[in-house]
């Protein structure tokens, strides 16, 4: 068992310790050792990061199961190994997942013990996700995710919990049946799940419709979790339905499975013929971006605004991508990152609105600014970074996205401009809706600010966000490998 | 001195974050800190331009990020036309600083308000050293957000929260154009540093179109910030915001960014006749175009904001008729009058808790320090002998009639015109009249005594033209005065003078019935009076075609999407029914089930001859 | 036939038959001397344990066959055996004499015929002959019948039971109609000659050929319950008790399986004397497009059911169309899939009867409604039923999983690759999550009716403990199985 | 010997197989589905036996399994009057479709 698989593994620490507690345990003793549970991962994750600084390499394999064939052996090993992106996701995960269990104190109320333990079973899935090396244990991860997900949203959520839920189950369960077949497909030709020997593997295969399809299915899989439009509906219903605590998680962390996947399984397995893809994601980016932005437009609840921005901004990853080139990937990486910590800080602040207003409707709110300034500063400061202000992550993810596609595709990405505009238009609205004007809702009048421990999960995230918008290089330099990669085998 | 450079924004930066993490912990002494930290970036200032003299350019990089295998750098870069900036913008700023202090009083919220206020410094400061495109972009963004927070900062008022969002989403549009044009750009040169972009045009390394492509994206920017047509809608709203950072913002330097991006990228421009040529047309129409409206409002600060609007196509002219020198003399004098007349503008309303100029009725004369000042900058801007907007304004014309645009001198000459008439109405409204009798309460000092170096300036700075031009000259060779002949430096005195006495005889002789004028041209009074309708037009065009467009994809959502998702859900659901229906729990239909089966089976076997 | 030769056969080979017929002997007569029914699970869990003692010797042991082919002991056969008796042997711990009331009132006999049935699945897995194949299924049948009707004061116990013989003997008689052309063609039963006889076989009495294969493929399709032979499973799970259910749905479908599967392997897949192929090309898309109307037809309608037993009924319907796919795209790796999924299955699926059957003695009620509140009531049970249903509906981590995982596998690397096969079967995979999901929505999210402890037997513990043991073992570690399984 | 061919046999023993099918489909008592299903098992005997005589190749393998299935079929019947028994005494009908309370 090497470091890597103790990190991995590293949140059933969390979970055996809430399952010892009894079940009278009182919720504040439970969500003390829940934070305990918590920042066990964390921890790792940042010693991992330090040792892999420094050696540049952190990989583990052992040998796990094979097939034998009449001419060959089809292995699966299980290997896991890092590189930068991955590492910035897992690093993006830990925290998220601390500050998620440090933000559903005052939310989580029922069974909480119940709760933390799906919780760490989540965070094992998302951590085993960024951590592998292997399309079959990255499937094997990603579906592990899906049942904690399952009883987060349908038990803990609002209202229309258990539809949620299950869309959220069915729609997800095809995305990962058509990833499963494509795997197999891939697996089958390439005799290895391991992701470099697929890549080695398909340089030296010749047929291009072959891998075209799977390209697609891959692109359909990970469509579903990005998600891409139309595939997105079960998305907006869990930001709006789910808890916030989980949709920190779920916006932040599990939608950007699907970008990692699609980069993952189709710039790194298929670096020759992937961006024959280009123009297909483009137009399918440019969808996402313009079809959110303007459903953003027009919400009228919050949490729904928030949900179409994420699906906008999942547009500005796939036009990154089709760029095909190392702004672009490196544009699609950084979104991914920056949207993760944006939106985790959007549905954070969400929920302590929740928490004291019990609403997000922008009819009924306003002039928030009045009774608690600084969460209103907060959400200003998290609409601004989502709406791609210099200075904060999300600029500089938009600028490589953007760069990255005028290189080939002009036209795309001149179109997907309106796009940024939009995004201000919505954001704008949103924020000055509920923070400016005149003081609507009784809620209100006795609201108590942002105060105390409520104030580290919104600084901590704003203060990842304005790092990496002011010295992106921080991120950058840990992605070069990755992208040189990625974009290395691109011929033609 | 010069290698401290980098520090002079950061110690705006460092009120802004002093004051907005320190909540209302400082409120008491908060302006004074930020106009300390001010002050000692107004001296960094001046000791750097001391050293400017002498090493005429300087640039400090290091990566801020890497894309494959092209760096992009952060860091400071150094001219004579960056230096300028540096000076005018410290410069103003410290003024402004130190005129809320009075201004801002007792107000609750002070300290959030100068931290803004640092925060825009900085952003300005950081705009004007940046040695490449996308430093430049993002200064020009969060410039962006000091304006929208600014605007914004009476925040319980609805129409400060639509002013602040129109402003940004406005300028925003333009930002757009400069990203496209930026980006663009990259490809072409590979770099985004000015200094790279300068040698690859002078190499031709663009492709053809390019360069005029690239270069109106740069000046769409520059329209949306500088609030030229057709994006100028958003600035006389901003006049919602305080009057001090109107006019540091929405006279002195933000608004002027647009036009240093023209002159910054001046090279790029000079490369493309036609980009030249748009922008001198667009400058042109944004003068007179904004200048007739002027004519007409009744809100002091919207007339002060469609007269910077005015002089800001001024500029843009000058710049598009390749009057480099002229159009930065203009910015320059323009800030010092513009600074002057908004501050004028602010002691008025802060005194008189009033801002329309009927109902105010002449009662600023009372006000005597500030009723001068408002002269001066009143005299500078409509062009009156030997003060500086004379020599500012006579320079572009000179540079219209060198580059042969006639017809566009035409216009200007009109605009010169139209200027000192508005203004004159402006300053006749409100401080020549019957309005109450009772005195005002009088302003702090504070607020005088920028006005008083204001107005000073505003007098004396068109004297340094010559000097002004050599300062510019030092680095580009295209930075050349142009002088006008006697006939036309006659002729602009002529109508500026005109211009005052026309609006002498109407608005303090009373000798034309303003109400007559009303009737007599009511269609163009309307008109003018609505602006052109040109947010109406918006309105009814783009903002309803938005939302058309997002509800056409609201019931594609609801009605497409869903129900194709429903369709699928309802299809397996229909399966599971019919198959449940036929489990009717008799075991002699589960037999014929099963046999048929078997028939339909062998039947296809038979059919297909055997084959399956 | 002398008798020097009868004792030439290496009749050891038989060993575990002969363990469970003599079991199944003393069982019956304890049963009638002293009627002790604890005795009598007692003597047959023994007698099981000791007939996989017998079975594990033989590990690694040469192919034999004894009787004239009509005995045969291969690996395949081992391990098919293996299921058979854990099966049994899992089925027995989970039901306990001393609580079960339904069992009281029959006394002994469901123990030998239990092992009745076992006995005839043995036989259905070893005989390479028509005849001892038939009346291996046979044994296996009749002793079912019984079993469903056992508990002779039930109604729906009455029913169920007559619903099954009738089909069931329905499905005996067009089986056997076919094997009668299969006879006529070829001259024998042996499946080794027929296959030799049907590569040799004249062109023009090839329609008849396949028509024999059509019919007795359909008719067997009884035992594993796909369509169109579907039907009678969701009546007859419900009308028995919930240990019989368990057994049908496992063991009894594990002998189908194989008794399919050799008949495929063995007799149909022969060199072409026929024009186009042999039996099975021509029958494959039959299998095809069975597998795939199965898999509709079991998930889909499983989503309807609220009685849980028909749940698992249809959910056993489901299961046994997935298992048809690496019939219908036969590869060197067909049988392990096979192996491997009806291993996974029987671990989950027993392990899911189990619990099912405490819950329902425990609430006298099979409505869904019995798992609610389970979380709160035995949180142990709560994780196990979960990573029971988790297996079933494919999940990683479970033996399920990788049951799919290998089926996939299969399907993919056929030539030709059969991705509708696989596309539907994964879409109905998502489709089964919803029912599984649902009887874990109503284990943790909905309030217990009733909050007295649930009463669980210490055996019980054993069977859900080894099954929720294998399920996850299985799951992590898929290379145990598999490198036993290619000794 | 014979003038009956092989095909009247085959004939006669697929008529009786449908006799017996259709019997076992339709009919109301249940003892009377048992007796078709019978006829179904004779029609196979009849086809068993038809081909060890006049088969490919004849040989005495038809026979041996028409004894076996006789015997099986005749278990086959007594455990179904046996079930069929112990639901009259609950139900008191032997109709068939009367038995529908487990269904769907």
């Amino acid at each position: 068992m090497g470091l890597l698989s103790l990190f991995v593994f590293s949140p059933i620490v969390g979970l055996v310790l809430i399952s010892l507690l009894s079940n009278n345990s009182s919720p504040k003793i439970v969500q003390r050792y829940a934070l305990i549970g918590g920042f066990i991962p964390l921890i790792v994750s940042w010693i991992v990061y330090f040792i892999y600084q420094r050696n540049n390499r952190l990989a583990e394999n052992f040998s796990w199961f094979s097939y034998e064939t009449d001419s060959r052996t089809l292995v699966i090993d299980y290997e896991l190994e890092l590189n930068g992106f991955r590492l910035a996701l897992l690093l993006l995960t830990t925290l998220i997942v601390t500050l998620s269990i440090l933000a559903s104190v005052k939310d989580i109320k029922k069974n909480p013990k119940l709760f933390y333990q799906w919780l760490f079973i989540l965070e094992l899935g998302m951590l085993g996700v960024f951590a592998s090396d292997n399309m079959f244990l990255f499937f094997f991860f990603f579906e592990l995710t899906l049942i904690p997900m399952f009883f987060l949203i349908g038990k803990w959520g609002h209202v229309e919990r258990e539809e949620t839920a299950y869309k959220y189950l069915i729609y997800n369960g095809l995305g990962s049946a058509v990833l499963l077949i494509a795997i197999v497909a891939v697996f089958i030709q390439a005799g290895n799940a391991n992701f470099e020997a697929v890549k080695d593997y398909m340089s030296t295969m010749d047929d291009q419709a072959y891998q075209i399809g799977v390209i697609v299915a891959f692109l359909v899989a990970f469509g579903v979790k990005l998600p891409i439009v139309p595939l997105h509906s079960w998305m907006v219903n869990v930001h709006v339905y789910a808890p916030p605590a989980v949709v920190m998680i779920h916006a932040g962390v599990l939608l950007k499975i699907g970008a990692y996947g699609l980069l993952q399984f189709g710039a790194g397995m298929f670096p020759e013929t992937f961006p024959l893809l280009a123009v297909t994601l483009a137009v399918l980016g440019l969808i996402n971006l313009l079809y959110g932005a303007f459903l953003a437009l027009i919400q009228d609840d919050l949490r729904k605004v928030f949900a179409y921005a994420s699906v906008s901004h999942m547009g500005i990853i796939l036009l990154g991508i089709a760029g095909m080139n190392t702004a672009g990937y490196q544009g699609a990486i950084f979104q991914t990152i920056s949207h993760g910590l944006i939106s985790a800080l959007l549905f954070y602040l969400v929920g302590v609105l929740i928490n004291r207003t019990s609403t997000t409707n922008l009819e009924k709110l306003g002039g928030l600014w009045t009774t608690a300034p600084v969460l209103s500063g907060f959400f200003l400061a998290a609409a601004l970074a989502g709406l791609g202000l210099p200075g904060m992550s999300g600029f500089v993810s938009e600028f490589m996205a953007f760069l990255g596609v005028f290189e080939n595709l002009p036209v795309f990405g001149a179109i997907g401009i309106i796009g940024i505009i939009l995004t201000a238009v919505y954001f704008l609205r949103a924020i000055l809706n509920i923070s400016f004007g005149k003081r609507k809702g009784k809620a209100l009048d006795k609201m108590t600010d942002l105060r105390n421990l409520e104030l580290l999960p919104a600084g901590v995230l704003l203060a990842f966000i304005i790092l990496i918008g002011v010295y992106p290089d921080s991120l950058g330099q840990l992605l070069q490998i990755t992208l040189e990669t990625f974009v290395a085998g691109m011929g033609g | 001195m010069i290698s401290f450079a980098w520090l002079i924004p950061l110690f705006p930066l460092l009120s802004f974050l002093v004051l907005i993490l320190s909540g209302k912990k400082l409120k008491t002494v908060s302006g004074y800190l930020a106009s300390l930290l001010t002050g000692i970036s107004f001296i960094f200032t001046l000791g750097v331009i001391a050293d400017l003299r002498s090493v005429t350019e300087y640039e400090a990089t290091w990566t801020w990020l890497t894309i494959g295998t092209t760096d992009i750098q952060a860091g400071v870069w150094l001219n004579p036309l960056n230096g300028l900036m540096l000076f005018i913008v410290s410069f103003v700023s410290l003024l402004v600083h130190i005129y809320s202090l009075g201004y801002m009083g007792e107000n609750d919220r002070r300290a959030t308000y100068f931290a803004y206020l640092g925060l825009f410094t900085f952003a300005m400061l950081g705009l004007v050293m940046s040695p490449n495109l996308i430093q430049f972009y993002m200064f020009w963004e969060l410039v962006g957000l000091g304006s929208f927070l600014l605007i914004g900062f009476y925040l319980y008022k609805e129409s400060a929260k639509r002013a602040a969002r129109k402003a940004f989403i406005m300028t925003r549009i333009g930002d757009a154009g400069l990203l496209v044009g930026l980006i663009l750009i990259f490809w072409q040169t590979g770099s985004l540093s000015f200094t790279e972009i300068f040698q690859a045009v002078e190499q031709n390394e663009f492709a053809p179109g390019m360069v005029t492509l690239t270069a109106i994206l740069l000046f769409i920017g520059a329209v949306g910030k500088s609030g030229q047509f057709p994006l100028h809608t958003w600035l006389p709203d901003a006049m919602e915001g305080p009057t001090p950072v109107s006019a540091l913002i929405h006279a002195a330097t933000m608004v002027a960014a647009g036009v240093y991006l023209v002159a910054a990228a001046y090279p790029l421009f000079l490369a493309s006749e036609w980009a030249l040529m748009i922008v001198a047309v667009i400058g042109a129409f944004t003068a007179i175009f904004a200048a007739t409206i002027g004519l007409v409002q009744d809100d002091l600060k919207r007339v002060l904001a469609y007269s910077t609007v005015s002089q800001l196509g001024y500029m843009m002219l000058a710049l598009g008729a390749g009057g480099y020198v002229a159009g930065m003399f203009h910015l320059t004098t323009h800030a010092f009058f513009k600074a002057l007349l908004f501050l004028a503008a602010g002691s008025v309303i802060l005194a008189l808790r009033k801002q329309n100029i009927k109902e105010i009725a002449g009662e600023g004369r009372h006000l005597a320090i500030t009723k001068w000042g408002f002269l001066a900058g009143t005299l500078a801007i409509s062009g009156f002998p030997l003060l500086s907007g004379s020599f500012s304004k006579e320079a572009i014309f000179a540079a219209l009639l060198e580059d042969g645009q006639y017809g566009l001198l035409g216009v200007a000459l009109l605009t010169a015109f139209l200027t000192s008439v508005y203004m004159f109405r402006l300053y006749f409204m409100v401080f020549h009249g019957k309005g109450a009798d009772k005195p005002p309460k009088s302003v702090p000092v504070s607020m005088k005594i920028p006005v008083i170096i204001l107005a000073a300036l505003a007098v004396i700075s068109g004297f340094f033209a010559t000097g002004f031009a050599d300062w510019l000259a030092a680095e580009q060779e295209y930075a050349v005065l142009h002088h006008s002949p006697t006939w036309l430096i006659f002729l602009a005195t002529l109508l500026s003078l005109g211009g005052i006495v026309f609006a002498y005889f109407i608005y303090v002789r009373k000798q034309m019935d303003r109400e007559e004028w009303k009737t007599t041209f009511s269609s163009t009074y309307t008109i003018l009076y609505h602006k052109y309708f040109i947010d109406e037009f918006y309105q009814n065009t783009i903002i309803y075609s938005t939302r058309a467009i997002s509800y056409l994809m609201y019931y594609t959502e609801r009605y497409v999407v869903e129900t194709i998702a429903a369709f699928a859900a309802g299809m397996v659901k229909e399966i599971g029914k019919t198959g449940s229906r036929l489990q009717n729990g008799r075991v002699q239909t589960y037999g014929t089930v099963a046999l048929l089966g078997l028939a339909v089976i062998v039947l296809i076997f038979v059919v297909r001859g055997g084959y399956f | 036939m002398d008798l020097e030769t009868l004792l030439s056969f290496k009749w050891s080979i038989m060993a575990p038959e002969f363990t469970i017929l003599i079991t199944g002997v003393i069982v019956s007569l304890q049963d009638l001397f002293y009627g002790n029914k604890r005795l009598s699970s007692w003597l047959s869990i023994l007698g099981v344990l000791l007939a996989i003692a017998f079975l594990s010797t033989q590990y690694q042991h040469e192919s034999v066959s004894i009787l004239y082919d009509t005995y045969i002991f291969d690996e395949v056969t081992f391990f098919f055996k293996i299921i058979l008796l854990t099966g049994t042997l899992l089925i027995l711990l989970m039901t306990s004499p001393s609580w079960d009331e339904e069992t009281e009132r029959v006394r002994g006999d469901f123990h030998y015929l239990l092992l009745a049935a076992l006995l005839g699945g043995m036989i259905v897995v070893s005989s390479g002959d028509v005849i001892t194949l038939y009346a291996g299924l046979e044994l296996l049948s009749i002793s079912s019948y019984i079993m469903v009707g056992i508990r002779k004061y039930n109604r729906n116990a009455n029913e169920g039971a007559m619903k099954y013989i009738i089909t069931g003997s329905l499905a005996s008689a067009v089986t056997l109609f076919g094997l009668s052309y299969i006879y006529g063609l070829t001259g024998t039963t042996n499946l080794f000659d027929i296959s030799r006889e049907m590569s040799a076989i004249d062109t023009q009495l090839e329609p008849l050929a396949i028509l024999g294969f059509v019919i007795t493929f359909v008719g067997l399709t009884f035992k594993i319950s796909t369509v169109p032979f579907h039907m009678w499973t969701p009546d007859v799970y419900q009308g028995a008790s919930t240990p019989v259910a368990a057994f049908l749905s496992v063991v009894s479908k594990a002998a189908g399986f194989i008794l399919i599967a050799r008949m495929l392997i063995i007799a149909f897949t022969a060199e072409p004397g026929l024009e186009q192929g042999t039996v099975y090309e021509y029958g494959v898309g039959l299998i095809a497009v069975l597998a795939a109307l199965t898999m509709i037809v079991g998930n889909t309608v499983a989503l309807r059911q609220r009685n849980m037993k028909r749940l698992f009924a249809y959910s056993s319907i489901a299961h046994a169309g997935y298992l048809l796919i690496p019939l219908a795209a036969l590869t060197s790796f067909s049988l392990e899939t096979i192996w491997f999924y009806l291993l996974a299955y029987m671990l989950m699926n027993i392990g899911a009867f189990a619990v099912l059957h405490v819950l329902i003695q425990n609430h006298a009620n099979e409505d869904m409604s019995i798992f609610s509140g389970l979380y709160h009531r035995s949180p142990v049970l709560t994780v196990m039923m979960t990573i029971f249903l988790a297996s079933l509906a494919g999940i990683p981590g479970t033996a399920g999983f990788i049951g799919k995982f290998n089926i996939f596998l299969g399907a993919l690397s056929a030539d030709p690759a059969r991705y509708v096969l696989a596309g539907i079967m994964v879409a109905t995979t998502v489709i089964s999550y919803v029912y599984y999901f649902n009887i874990l929505v109503q284990m943790y999210s909905r309030p217990a009716e009733k909050h007295a402890n649930l009463q669980v037997p210490a055996i019980t513990w054993v069977t859900v403990g080894f099954c929720t043991l294998g399920t996850v073992l299985f799951g992590i570690f898929p290379n145990l199985p598999l490198q036993f399984f290619n000794w | 010997m014979s003038s009956v061919p092989a095909q009247g046999y085959l004939i006669l023993a697929l008529i009786l197989f449908c006799i017996g099918l259709f019997g076992a489909l339709t009919k109301r008592n249940t003892i009377i589905v048992l007796i078709s299903i019978e006829l179904m098992l004779n029609a196979v005997n009849l086809n068993l036996v038809a081909f060890s005589k006049y088969g490919i190749n004849p040989n005495m393998t038809g026979q041996v399994f028409s004894l076996f299935s006789i015997t099986i079929a005749a278990a086959e019947a007594a455990v179904g009057i046996a079930i069929l028994l112990s639901l009259y005494r609950n139900r008191r009908t032997v109709h068939i479709d009367e038995m529908d309370t487990l269904k769907h």
